[in-house]
């Protein structure tokens, strides 16, 4: 890990047009001084990866509020009427994946594959543009892998080396993003010493994490 | 008793001991509160934990437990914690013994349509396509008709969640097992006739010589 | 999970010629009470799906020096001079699976993904008979899913509904092996009652479980 | 100085500060010896561990912490397990910032042979076809020749471990580059002339007008 930054300080390291994977399931889970920062920050343009916008004022909700967002690959945009509104008007584009399809997607660039086979999609609009293998007879579409320039990361804790732990259903798709952007910035509800976090307990080895954002004030 | 609680009530006595049970926000989620605790069922919540329980008691509410929908829930003696990639991975691999999910249309060969209203709401198809797709067991619990119009029609014309066939549909009217050889018509709500329901259905139905009425759970 | 069997209960569920995921790391985190029960029943022309073949004496190793073993999916052999005795006698055959690769097979059969693209063995042994997919420009080898009909898990401590961790390297292929058996029996150092094993420190859903063996004597 | 020690040592300089390393078998494992404690460095064993440390003191050998070859270790402070898919996700998906590999044939072409000698020796390719085709960086470390054979060849005639082209080769003699124009000459072990290098080596070499002499760590 190269070090522990205030939230402004790694927002500055966000450039316009940067695209985001962002933790968390409805905003549980999301790194939110995180995100504050970059609403203060309001660099936009931004292409966001996540499996949601959860709605506004919480989460990735305040990246479309605040109208940072160009692009956002998803699996739900439901019950954000803002992100629906933004679409209609034109202002955001919206690319809409299957659920367990993006994590895989997310995995796969994460872990070096070229892509993964589902039939997740199969017959539905989903299939449109695709390739389409077929593997002992059955028909599978070929997803491919999903990188951002930044993974944006929740944990509950994490150590001096950045390893980091989650909770419960904060977990969701925090550790898996950890594999895939570029640079990944972690934002842990607490900073503990090496140790705090047993072996067998850390779910982000620290190799993975770049910055850790500085403790909550 | 109302509709919903009524459909609810019916596709509980679905769910098999020791399963492994998805369910679906608004009213799928009611089917939990007819399953006898004693069941040894567990509930999947597919944002992150298996073994999902009721709302917890007032006050201790942790916004790191919640389901899909992001609402505050407790987690069961026994329960896992799990990322999106092992949650869509025991839906996708079959280790998913049943989902309910809502519907807004089922049609004669069984497809369901339930994630888009071309032009009027987009709000992604979040794990619905790999619950249809994955899941050992896909039940739909619907009402039967909607403003007026059978949402049980000859073909979809909404845009399907998957090309698989799902395997029983419950409504407030009827429970419809989706064949090869069409939609078979297995049991008649209480004070429901056979010529209500074919009223009532748009697709043709199959109707074997003994249609017994709906026992409850 | 369907309950506690004795090792030599466990072993006569598996019929001459089965196939077998096991577990272990040169016999590290191997399940070798149910190895031992195995080689006690005696069945042979198994298959059995492993990162190596441990040695002699331990682990995979017995079910080999016993005679048991007809086919081996593996990523190493070479510590091991009996399989390789074995293998140039034309009493084993031998699949060679680089080590990633296996893994994600083993993976991909558990989490219904029809396969995985890869550039691991492009231009190499491994790339013989397989088809190759272009994505972006780059190409690069369809992996198929590996699945069998039993998974024999090795691990620390388990539940009484199933749930499995693991300590260290101990780990190693047991969770993912956890996923792609049609039948999964685990043998775990010992068996606490729920609750013992948090939710965040469960690796293996108890809901993949269908067997523990019951403690040792 | 043993030449094993000699490679071992040369090896270490090339290790940067707080990056993530994987250490082969054999000869490659001794590289951790010349490795200052506070650079921060992580060690990898694929089977399930990062922040391999030594061996235990005696008597705390445990045997759910072993090395890829089985062999009792400890882990550092800030050490996490990994199961074998986020081991191997490390390696293939670039996250691992070096691996060091023994070797049997290195070509003009940057290309290594190290898993398997037809005929003769089939152990299995293990993590190696993954270590080559998915580290940031490749470090071959070997004795420049073998039985009077040189290991530096035009072309390798032994089994291809990937496409890659490795990116240095540390021999008891030399120390090469592999490039787009061919194996380059960078340094000679102390003592050894350039032309006691041109004979020992049966490839062709790139020779800059400054070889200087192996520094070690």
């Amino acid at each position: 890990m190269k070090g522990a930054l205030r939230p402004e300080a790694a927002a500055e390291m966000i450039p316009e047009g940067a695209s985001l994977l962002i933790g968390g399931f409805m905003a549980v889970g999301s790194p939110e001084r995180m995100i504050d920062a970059l609403v203060a920050r309001g660099v936009g343009g931004l292409t966001v990866i996540a499996n949601d916008t959860a709605m506004p004022g919480k989460g990735v909700g305040k990246l479309i509020s605040a109208g940072l967002v160009r692009h956002v690959i998803a699996s739900h945009i439901g019950l954000n009427p803002e992100t629906q509104a933004k679409m209609i008007a034109g202002e955001i584009t919206c690319e809409l994946v299957p659920q367990g399809t993006l994590v895989e997607r997310i995995r796969a660039g994460g872990m070096g594959l070229g892509g993964v086979l589902t039939p997740t999609g199969l017959a539905t609009e989903v299939e449109t543009g695709k390739q389409i293998v077929t593997v002992e007879g059955n028909r599978y579409l070929v997803e491919t892998p999903l990188k951002a320039d930044f993974a944006l990361i929740g944990a509950w804790q994490a150590d001096y080396v950045g390893n980091l732990s989650y909770l419960l259903t904060a977990q969701n798709f925090n550790p898996v993003m950890a594999l895939s952007g570029r640079t990944v910035i972690a934002e842990a509800e607490s900073i503990v010493p090496v140790g705090v976090i047993p072996p067998d307990a850390v779910k982000t080895p620290g190799v993975l994490v770049d910055h850790l954002l500085i403790r909550a004030a | 008793m109302d509709a919903k609680e009524f459909i609810a009530r019916r596709v509980a006595r679905e769910i098999r001991p020791g399963s492994l049970v998805n369910l679906g926000i608004g009213l799928p989620s009611m089917v939990a509160n007819f399953v006898p605790a004693d069941l040894g069922v567990f509930f999947q919540a597919e944002n992150g934990v298996i073994g999902l329980g009721a709302r917890p008691p007032e006050g201790m509410e942790d916004r790191h437990l919640t389901d899909a929908g992001g609402g505050f829930v407790t987690a069961v003696p026994g329960a896992a914690s799990i990322d999106s990639a092992m949650s869509f991975g025991l839906i996708r691999g079959g280790h998913l013994d049943m989902t309910v999910l809502g519907g807004l249309q089922v049609d004669e060969a069984g497809h369901l349509a339930n994630w888009k209203v071309p032009g009027k709401m987009v709000p992604g198809m979040g794990g619905a396509m790999d619950l249809v797709t994955g899941a050992a067991r896909v039940i739909v619990a619907m009402q039967h008709s909607a403003k007026g119009q059978s949402k049980i029609v000859p073909r979809c014309t909404l845009p399907l969640t998957a090309q698989r066939r799902v395997d029983l549909v419950v409504t407030d009217l009827a429970v419809i097992e989706p064949t090869a050889a069409g939609l078979v018509l297995r049991e008649r709500a209480p004070g429901v006739t056979v010529d209500d329901i074919r009223a009532a259905t748009e697709a043709a139905l199959v109707i074997p010589d003994d249609v017994p009425e709906v026992i409850l759970a």
